[in-house]
């Protein structure tokens, strides 16, 4: 089948070795990104557990409907990306591309969604700065973590968007075939940056609520 | 020595062309997948970063042979030392072994065409020239003054130079690093050739192994560490603030969790090189093939769990002091026991001191000496009174330098022939050798003296006792740059002057030797086939003539 | 200057750890030596062409020596970590009674603080045979005291305090440098220590210029910046609490719990107050944060001190 | 902040370059999917396919709405360890079903806990730190975490022979 042949990369033997080399490939690299993350982990972890009453009061200020609303996007928008790589492994075109759409589509109102919340954020001075409106110190600190954790979330699904448009183009247009180890590194790389978000939702959004 | 007929080896066909004639336009070569050709834009990166480096300590150290300094500001010298600091760890020992050996050796010890992902590749190559584009912008623009550790608040708050640039260059050509390490990892698993075992893979690709494990899982957290230190600096966010109930030395843990193993990254592919030079040049099998390996992997593993030797002065508990120091002395065992085996390797073996050789005969002199000078700051009272002064940097220069440069050297040496096809001057390599290795000594020797007696690291003035150590030291330094200097000079040379080395000049049994010198664009004409353990140097038996240079058996062919 | 200042052995601490490091150096020499002897002898008698016997090693001895050495290696580090780790408990904790000298570390100097209410710049005098304890905080970036007669190095981080202590043996002037890298003059910043006998040292700190004692000075501080205005005056409306006998006292909070009022709760309270509120006070007090200086809050901490009758501090000041 | 409207800018262009490229791209027939003819079993397959995923979201759906609803009752300590142990529950599921870990190979699987063992080093031993700390720390909370410790500060405040006065 020409589409298989087309498929075959250069150092791989055969298309099953490359279909796992990749996939083990990508998977190496999620473990790098884990570390990446869990220095971000570390940080909260730390200051959280000599500030436990000012990150509480900290994290009511955050916006929950905006949070658990972002948190069911990415979760719909694995749910399609599953899909995508489904039919793609069993070479359905359109379905392919009318799930990965769906699913930048899905990335994209996360973005929205998160741009809105961090203009709520910004009206109440909840940057760290001279204006900062909580009293204790600390609570500095939790929102520190908040821009810098919920920020680097956003590039990484940014990177994740993008990545996700290009492959549907090359789909689309036919440079890529659908069948191919291709859709699985994007799939599973856009789970990774769902993942993430699941641990920084109880962070950042579900404390200090009771 | 070209002439002898190996077994199995293929002879050079008419019309097999080598990766070097696939194509001569620079732009041939800055769109190669080839990881040959990347192996050698690496060299010639890290080769310029080498002299850059050594440019900014020369400095530091003519500076330092006057008590009060002699042309030099403090700020220029702090600037001065933390550039060397920052080119020398980063754009040099980190790439140096695994992104120029490692990448044109690891496929084809393993029988493979080329890295599983070659594009990226090719692409964690644009990122160290990206990381290094930006280190270029801030020697240009004025340089950085934190020390290569960029501790916080001196570097998110204080420091009035380039931290922002010299972190970006960092950050990125981090990611040049995971990219490689992914890379080894997934070509060691999945792209070994027929017959080639876990077991059957020579140390050397043990020795990538473990170190891309050690990239890929630590490199990311320094990045981390450098976005919060750049989250502090250029939005203002109180991340390490100690007024806001943060922590500076929260920093010091996520940035060693990385720069420990680090020196890993740096030291695993060094042992890597030289066991494959001892066992050729002694004509015998590495002892203790297998706990070699397991050796490696757990100074690997291990290698995670000590970072906090780094920080027993800065303010971590007790406890923690303790734990930590317990796993340094833990972690110093396997590294112990790699010294023995080489040791022992040696012992009836055939042994021949062609230049490769010397600087692995270097490099097990000074790494012993670094290692067991890691002992003293293992235990914490001792580390108490050395650290933050010169004892550290001989430390630790003894293990990168004397360790992983003379191992640079050695695989330079060992494997020139097969890269370039060509034969080095012999006499002028051997004296190299032995001059880097007094200079090393005297260079940094001293520096143990001194460090013992109180003379503190990083220091541009400096009290007058410790001027003849100072002296000395800058006097070894000069030595070590002219031994530096020589092999850049007779190893060009050699390019264009050097007798044809044929394909196994060494009589070695890696497969890397039994295709063409230079191999050809695919690695290897036909399929290779493993057939034997690595090293089978003694299956040749017992010498026939005092000269007999038999070729042993070697671990594959092709079919 | 002479190479006595770093490498007199001035305390008991400093001898104990020389001796741990020339232990550990006559390990490693040994360990040298027979790797570089084993090296020499096997790459002469080895050397290729040589007519010494070759064969392979049975398999069996193969894996006896490399377990041999695993283990030997292994125990020896353990006693290596054991020796250096006793070394370090016994060096734990000081004596009760220490003699507590504050320092404050700055781009580019130490400022000394002695009990006394003495102050000296780059330049320590310390009793001999005396258990002192230095607590050190930064105004700025992480700073290091390193004294290399007394084998001692910590860390002076902003915003904390971290602590040493020595009991020095020999009297003399010696070195104290900064030894963690803190900006452009680091190399610059250091000073001497002198250890003096204890009349020297009561002579010198009589003969200092500054009249009061630290808790003097901060009995001053306390009305002068405002804290009287609240706690020191019946009077008054704002309902504040009274600070006699408040230090080492258990202090109930609002949210339950009880915590001791000892020098880190003091300072707590001036910078941070509204945190860890005690029971049955409202969060009204400003923070002083920027209005005391370092120095200043140690001294109002050792007038805080003074007011408490648990201590004897009362009758020395009188 | 010219330096990253260049970027910015570089990264537009790129972008465009790229839309351009593939849109001009000339369309290569090939086979196309799946290919049941009728659209009945195309809904089958349809249907086949995305059962799974559509299972796997509503049970994270749930599994999150308990969370945050879990988040409002006064439990004290016990909120953080739920929302957490739910998040876990979620991650696993997310990581079994979705990334395949299930049907994964068992090195994938390893390097996928790898990364995890690694974290967890991480945070035993920097907690080992600051859980066992008397000195150094965040200045108000130092006597919070070690309430029972012998510490260095129990010794701070006897001032009993603290000044030493003049004979």
């Amino acid at each position: 089948m020409s589409d298989v042949s087309e498929a075959l990369q250069e150092p791989w033997p055969n298309l099953a070795v490359q279909r796992e080399g990749v996939s083990f490939g990508i998977w190496v690299f999620l473990a790098s990104e884990i570390l990446f993350f869990s220095a971000l982990f570390i940080t909260y972890a730390v200051y959280r557990s000599f500030n436990p009453e000012a990150f509480a009061a900290a994290a009511k200020e955050t916006e929950l409907f905006y949070g658990t609303l972002n948190t069911g996007l990415l979760l719909t928008s694995s749910m399609t990306m599953t899909i995508a790589l489904r039919a793609a492994t069993v070479q359905w075109r359109g379905v392919t591309l009318v799930a990965l759409a769906l699913t930048a589509a899905l990335g994209l109102a996360f973005l929205l969604c998160k741009g809105l919340e961090y203009h709520d954020d910004l009206t109440k001075n909840l940057f760290p700065s001279a204006a900062f409106p909580l009293a204790a110190p600390p609570a500095q600190l939790f929102w520190m973590m908040y821009w810098i954790m919920t920020g680097i979330h956003a590039i990484h699904l940014s990177a994740g968007i993008a990545v996700d448009i290009a492959v549907l183009l090359l789909f689309w247009r036919r440079i890529l075939p659908v069948q191919g180890s291709t859709m699985e590194g994007v799939a599973t790389y856009w789970h990774f940056v769902d993942s993430v978000w699941l641990v920084l939702y109880p962070l950042l959004y579900l404390v200090g609520r009771s | 020595m070209t002439d002898v007929t190996l077994p199995f080896a293929p002879q050079k066909e008419v019309g097999t062309e080598s990766f070097l004639d696939a194509g001569h336009t620079l732009i041939s070569w800055l769109t190669t997948t080839d990881h040959k050709r990347i192996a050698i834009l690496y060299a010639i990166s890290i080769t310029i970063f080498f002299f850059i480096g050594g440019i900014a300590i020369g400095l530091v150290r003519l500076e330092l042979i006057e008590p009060s300094g002699m042309f030099l500001t403090s700020d220029g010298y702090n600037r001065l030392f933390t550039i060397h600091g920052i080119i020398m760890v980063w754009f040099f020992l980190v790439p140096s072994i695994p992104a120029t050996m490692g990448n044109f050796l690891l496929p084809l010890m393993i029988g493979a065409r080329d890295v599983a992902f070659p594009r990226l590749n090719l692409l964690s190559w644009y990122l160290y020239v990206g990381g290094a584009a930006f280190t270029i912008y801030v020697l240009v623009a004025g340089g950085v003054d934190t020390g290569w550790t960029f501790y916080p608040p001196f570097s998110s708050d204080y420091s009035n130079s380039h931290v922002i640039a010299a972190a970006a260059g960092v950050f990125v050509v981090g990611f040049s690093s995971i990219a490689t390490g992914v890379n080894f990892i997934t070509t060691t698993h999945m792209l070994r050739c027929p017959g080639m075992t876990w077991f059957r893979l020579p140390l050397f690709c043990w020795s990538m192994y473990a170190t891309s494990l050690v990239m890929v899982l630590a490199t990311p957290v320094l990045a981390m560490s450098l976005v919060l230190i750049v989250a502090e600096r250029a939005f203002g966010l109180p991340v390490f603030d100690a007024a806001k109930g943060g922590d500076p030395v929260l920093f010091q843990h996520i940035f060693w969790f990385y720069s420990h193993p680090a020196v890993y990254i740096m030291i695993l592919p060094a042992m890597g090189v030289v066991s494959e030079v001892f066992a050729c040049f002694a004509r015998r099998q590495v002892f203790g093939y297998t706990f070699m390996v397991y050796a490696m992997m757990a100074i690997a593993v291990i290698g995670f769990m000590v970072w906090g030797h780094h920080m027993f002065v800065a303010g971590q508990s007790q406890l923690a002091n303790l734990v930590f120091s317990f796993l340094s002395f833990i972690v110093a065992v396997p590294s112990a026991i790699k010294v023995f085996n080489w040791t022992a390797t040696l012992y009836r073996g055939q042994i021949g001191f062609d230049a490769p050789m010397l600087y692995a005969l270097g490099f097990l002199g000074l790494f012993t000496i670094g290692g067991l000078t890691g002992l003293f700051l293992a235990s914490v009272p001792i580390d108490i009174q050395v650290t933050d002064t010169y004892f550290v940097v001989a430390h630790f220069h003894f293990i990168m330098v004397g360790g992983s440069v003379s191992a640079f050297m050695a695989g330079i040496h060992y494997w020139w022939p097969k890269v370039t096809g060509r034969l080095y001057n012999e006499f002028w390599a051997k004296f190299a050798a032995i001059t880097m290795f007094l200079g090393f000594n005297m260079t940094f020797m001293p520096q143990f003296l001194m460090g013992w007696e109180g003379m503190p690291r990083r220091y541009h003035v400096y009290p007058p006792v410790f001027q003849i150590w100072h002296v000395l030291s800058s006097g070894g330094a000069a030595i070590l740059a002219i031994a530096y200097i020589m092999p850049l000079v007779y190893l060009t040379l050699s390019l264009r002057y050097g007798a044809r080395a044929g394909n196994n000049p060494w009589h070695a049994t890696g497969l890397e030797w039994q295709t063409t010198s230079p191999p050809p664009k695919h690695n290897f004409e036909r399929r290779p086939v493993v057939i034997a353990d690595p090293y089978m140097y003694h299956e040749i038996g017992q010498p026939r003539s005092s000269h007999d240079t038999s070729p042993p058996l070697p671990q594959g062919r092709q079919i | 200057m002479s190479l006595d200042q770093f490498i007199t052995e001035a305390s008991g601490y400093a001898r104990r750890v020389d001796e741990t490091f020339w232990i550990l150096v006559a390990i490693s020499c040994v360990v040298v030596f027979l790797l570089t002897g084993l090296i020499l002898t096997f790459i002469i008698r080895y050397r290729r062409g040589s007519d010494a016997p070759r064969g392979p090693l049975p398999e069996a001895l193969k894996h006896e020596i490399e377990i041999g050495w695993t283990s030997a290696t292994f125990f020896l580090f353990l006693f290596l970590f054991w020796w250096a780790g006793v070394e370090l408990m016994a060096a734990s904790s000081p004596p009760k009674d220490a003699l507590e000298i504050h320092v404050v570390a700055k781009q580019w100097m130490f400022r000394f603080q002695h009990p006394s209410g003495a102050r000296e710049i780059d330049e320590l005098h310390v009793p001999l045979a005396t258990p002192v304890r230095l607590a050190m905080t930064s105004e700025d970036v992480i700073h290091d005291l390193y004294i290399p007669a007394l084998r001692l190095k910590r860390d002076i981080l902003p915003d904390r305090y971290t602590y040493i202590w020595f009991t020095a043996t020999t009297p003399g002037t010696y070195h104290l440098t900064c030894a963690e890298f803190c900006g452009t003059n680091h190399s610059r910043m250091y000073g001497q220590l002198d250890i003096v006998t204890m009349q020297d040292y009561a002579r010198w700190t009589t003969a200092q210029p500054e009249g009061d004692d630290l808790a003097h000075q901060g009995d001053k501080l306390f009305h002068t910046v405002g804290c009287s205005g609240c706690h020191d005056s019946p009077g008054s409306t704002v309902h504040a609490p009274d600070l006699h006998n408040l230090y080492g006292r258990l202090v109930q909070l609002a949210d339950g719990r009880t915590v001791t009022a000892d020098e880190a709760y003091l300072r707590d309270k001036i910078l941070l107050p509204n945190r860890d509120i005690p029971a049955g006070y409202a969060p009204d007090m400003p923070s002083f944060r920027g209005v005391l200086n370092e120095g200043q809050i140690v001294a109002v901490m050792a007038y805080l001190k003074s007011l408490s009758t648990t201590s004897n501090e009362q009758g020395a000041r009188q | 902040m010219r330096w990253l409207q260049r970027f910015w800018t570089a990264v537009g262009v790129t972008s465009l370059a790229f839309l351009v490229v593939t849109g001009l791209a000339p369309q290569r027939r090939a086979a196309e999917g799946p290919r049941e003819s009728t659209a009945d079993e195309r809904e089958r397959t349809l249907w086949r396919l995305a059962r799974g995923p559509l299972l796997i979201w509503i049970v994270l759906l749930v599994v999150l709405g308990g969370s945050a609803w879990s988040a409002f009752f006064p439990l004290g300590a016990l909120n953080p360890t739920i929302n957490l142990l739910l998040a876990a529950l979620m991650l696993f599921i997310l990581a079994t079903f979705l990334m395949d870990l299930k049907s994964a190979s068992p090195v994938v699987r390893l390097v996928a806990s790898a990364g995890v063992l690694w974290v967890v080093f991480l945070f035993t031993l920097t907690f080992t730190d600051y859980l066992s700390r008397r000195q150094s720390l965040p200045i108000e909370q130092s006597r919070l975490t070690l309430p029972h410790a012998p510490s260095n500060r129990a010794g701070f405040g006897n001032s009993e022979s603290t000044p030493r006065s003049p004979p």
